[in-house]
């Protein structure tokens, strides 16, 4: 595996330094590992994203116009310690409190909790939202220990679209607490990426197997199935969301007529191509349940270095999240136009 | 020649010590969160026992609770992660528990690792069993309780040698907490990337204790 | 390699497919393998670009909202055949001609050509400008030996603003070639990808060597160097495109005050991290030379499957340039709002 | 028994059997192209020869040259890349010279040759040593116009001599064309891909010929 590094020790603050020159002006570093926005009104509610590195292009690169507005960024897959969360904190809040998602990880939890207790310290109001979309990882009735993987892209540009108008944190609150209980995901892994600092593979998996439900460390899921064509897999995959839906009480059935958001998730190695070719079934597989796709994202979104895998999540829509969704954005991670495809 | 207290100072050149065994064992730990969990083990411990060297090296301290609450706050805040919570808290808790303390003596140790241990546990949550650093150190605690040792070197010789047996212990334990790799049975037969750290942290303590 | 593909000759149809659906109603599909826009108004210059699969998300993902109106899609590394480029030639022509504007490679030359022909025969008004940004592939004096590599990007974003607003087909061939002459590229690969039919890898590459100026199917550049730190390696590259932009008589030096575009660009497998890193030390050298970056793009843009490599792209901003990069842009491969980051 | 002229239906049965020869040779061609150029002319004449032998198979043509012309269709519109435009142009430019033909003689596939190696070269613009299809199909061209033969199998064996020959000393060529690895000396003692696609073609009609 070459590596194009300096120092594997240093690749976290390195590259959150690139990302500052990506964003051009839009976004600055803050305290020892954080980015936040250069213009975050007064009177906004924040928006806090943040967690640990080497999954490029997010967490950190969900920063940006009508998405988060800062970033508290850990080493790689490390969370981001708790003075580092409050640094951000800090930086972001406009007075009006700060809203912190993220993904269900004990260390981000750990972390991002003790950041929490520094910045009530200062008086800063702070209320979080875990992410926990992955529907491999626990059952519908655990889902406070599911793991939050590529649905967190979704959910992010909802949230981030809401906060640019939520009078509250009340508002903000109920706002990701929907656009999370509606985002669904599951997928797979075919290949391990690598450790920056030692080289090494995250995991093992044989040759000729997939991790189906495979978490983004490579935390295994429901099981370990031989290699298959894109479209079988689509299938088992799209039926372990439809399935969830069913069983779980909080939410209704997908039914006919239901429109969803289709992400399509590479992580890494898994080329564009691949992805589009399970795209195409899983449409196919929509359209003959009847399922609309109010819009589609596709691409390397949620990465562990050169993993290879794919995910698919699905957001049911209603009108509240259509219009937080029809919002442009900009950032490193995910930009769209106003509005969306097909509409 | 095993030691009855620690000073302050040798308290801090104790520390050290620590940090320096863990560098070196970053390959272990590495592999072992390999095994079971994201691989990033040794290197965020590595990276945290940097930064307390860094808090320690030539520093003065009141107490021997003040440099075990520095080397806390140093894991803290150096390096993220599960780890960084509850090993920084692990110090910070049971440094916290003896912070006027200008000695470390058997007793002083002993009510180190109960306050850490029970800090750690109401910080993440974790119970005995559940396959994490837990696993090593709530042994380690009760076996220094139960030890009512004398000395300080007595007293981290029990405890490393219920450490050891916790880490031990971890290995027919599923894992269930982090970013362990949950699935069952994929989890027997290696011990927990964090219980080998504190097996580590407490056997150098004894070394230290009996040089 | 596991690929999560079908039928492995049957990639490049299903791939399409899936970038139909992706586009969720913004394009269709057209011929025998060609994608266009639903909505290309009456009396538009149309702007028609083109390549072969393999590469995504270019080129057919570059179709879009103020992108290109279409492209004709050759299989896997291999360029449209000419009946495919005459059918997206007719679909996208709203009789003001249509502008081919394509990566400089002989295959593409003679099917576009080829294509062309037809498309006169139908009294079809077409133009053809070629993308050879790649100065390792060629001095300057023989430019047009030159390959077309990730410039392709910029360029099409700034053309297909162009055409929006371009009255005539001079006008518009008038524009990309003053894109395709501001903008250079240098790109090296660390390790190959494979071809999908044969699952064979694309080319053999000591493990300890990168290739300097390698093209993205591994042509040759003009080194092989031991594998370096990303500071150093950026280093080198941007001196390469420095060296090209004075050496090049058709086109100023660099200097003090002068305004780029720089886009950083991964082959496939490198990842996003490596990206920023790079684009760090790219951002030094820039500012030390007092070269401004009018805006950013990074990310896995133009690529060779699961090749490693990463190429640098400069392009030099003008007024008019910098009028069409300011539209806003939605597609598969490349999407902003208004305006730029830091602006 | 060798033969003197073919038929309509035995000049598409040839070239059905030329078909399955390339697509037989995938595997050579894919490592020749992989080799020196990006790895794909072996399934992009596999994908084009397909297409042959659908357009040719249970059809009947009214000469031997619509014969050519509609391979060189077929690959010219299925292909793509650089092969599909000159390996489509070399059968439709040669087919199209004799395309009255209603036998294929010594005459006919001298013609075919000479004629669809000038089409390809003034499509292409590849001159003999820039290590193309070019440096096999001339020499063959040239081979069998020198042979004077008398029958088709005679002339075909002529051409498929001065094919191979080419190919070989394609060999000692530096690539510069299509998306051949540009860069000098790594190209040196490898055969063309095009070029070893010229040599099976030639070497396929002789043997249907002389069968
Ligand atoms: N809730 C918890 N309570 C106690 N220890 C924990 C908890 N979660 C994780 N750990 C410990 O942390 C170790 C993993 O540390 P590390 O790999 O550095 O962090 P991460 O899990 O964030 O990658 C585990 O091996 C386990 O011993
Ligand atoms: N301009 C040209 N004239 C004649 N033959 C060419 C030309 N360019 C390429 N070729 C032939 O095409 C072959 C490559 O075909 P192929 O790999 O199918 O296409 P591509 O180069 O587009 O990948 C080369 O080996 C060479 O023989
Ligand atoms: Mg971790
Ligand atoms: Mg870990
Ligand atoms: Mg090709
Ligand atoms: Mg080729």
């Amino acid at each position: 595996m070459k590596k194009l590094i300096n120092d594997p020790l240093n690749v976290a603050d390195e590259l959150l330094d690139g990302l500052v020159d990506a964003y051009n002006g839009d976004c600055k570093s803050v305290g020892k590992r954080s980015i936040v926005k250069t213009d975050i009104p007064d009177g906004k509610v924040a928006l806090l994203v943040g967690g640990g590195s080497g999954h490029e292009p997010i967490y950190h690169g969900l920063v940006g116009r009508n998405l988060a507005d800062g970033a508290a960024c850990g080493d790689i897959f490390a969370a981001p310690p708790p003075n580092i969360v409050f640094e951000a904190t800090e930086a972001v809040d406009r007075g009006k409190g700060v809203l912190y998602l993220y993904g269900n990880y004990a260390g981000d939890v750990l972390n991002f909790d003790l950041g929490a207790e520094l910045s009530d310290d200062e008086d800063i109001d702070v209320r979080t939202v875990l992410i926990w979309d992955d529907v491999c990882s626990a059952p519908p009735t655990e889902k406070d220990k599911r793991r939050g993987i590529a649905g967190l892209v979704p959910v992010v540009k909802l949230v981030g679209a809401a906060s640019q108008t939520a009078a509250t944190l009340d508002e903000l609150e109920a706002a990701a607490k929907k656009a999370v209980l509606m985002t669904r995901s599951v997928g797979v892994s075919m290949s391990p990426g690598s450790i920056p600092a030692t080289g090494k593979p995250t995991f093992e998996l044989d040759e000729a197997l997939i991790g189906l439900g495979m978490g983004i460390h490579g935390e295994p899921g429901v099981a370990e199935i031989p290699m298959t064509t894109a479209d079988e897999l689509t299938e088992k995959m799209l039926e372990l969301i439809f399935e969830d839906f069913e069983k779980d009480e909080e939410v209704d059935a997908l039914a006919e007529g239901d429109e969803i958001l289709l992400f399509v998730n590479s992580l890494g190695a898994t080329t564009m191509m691949e992805l589009l070719i399970a795209l195409r079934k899983a449409k196919a597989i929509l359209t003959e349940r009847g399922i609309k796709i109010y819009d589609v994202i596709v691409g390397p979104l949620v990465t562990c270095q050169e993993m290879s895998g794919i995910s698919f999540s699905f957001t049911k829509m209603d009108d509240e999240l259509k219009g937080y969704w029809d919002m442009p954005c900009q950032s490193n991670c995910y930009s769209k136009m106003e509005g969306r495809n097909g509409g | 020649m095993a030691k009855e207290t620690l000073s302050i100072n040798e308290t801090r050149d104790m520390m050290i010590a620590v940090a320096n065994k863990i560098i070196e064992a970053e390959p272990i730990l590495t592999d072992a969160d390999r095994a079971l969990g994201d691989g990033d083990h040794g290197v965020g411990m590595e990276r945290g026992m940097n930064a307390v060297k860094e808090a320690l090296e030539g520093e003065e301290f009141p107490s021997v609770g003040k440099v075990f609450m520095a080397v806390g706050m140093a894991m803290m805040s150096s390096m993220g992660g599960a780890s960084g919570a509850v090993f920084g808290t692990l110090f910070r808790s049971g440094g916290k528990a003896i912070k006027d303390a200008e000695t470390l003596g058997a007793a002083e140790i002993v009510t180190f690792y109960k306050e850490g241990t029970e800090g750690v546990m109401s910080r993440g949550g974790a119970k005995p069993g559940d396959k994490t650093m837990v696993d090593a150190l709530l042994p380690a605690a009760e076996a220094g309780e139960k030890a009512g040792a004398a000395t300080v070197s007595e007293a981290t010789a029990a405890i490393a040698e219920g450490a050891e047996a916790g880490k031990e212990a971890s290995k027919d334990m599923i894992a269930t907490m982090g970013r362990a790799k949950t699935l069952g049975e994929k989890s027997l037969g290696k011990a927990d990337a964090g219980a080998v750290s504190v097996s580590i942290i407490a056997a150098t303590m004894r070394d230290f204790a009996a040089a």
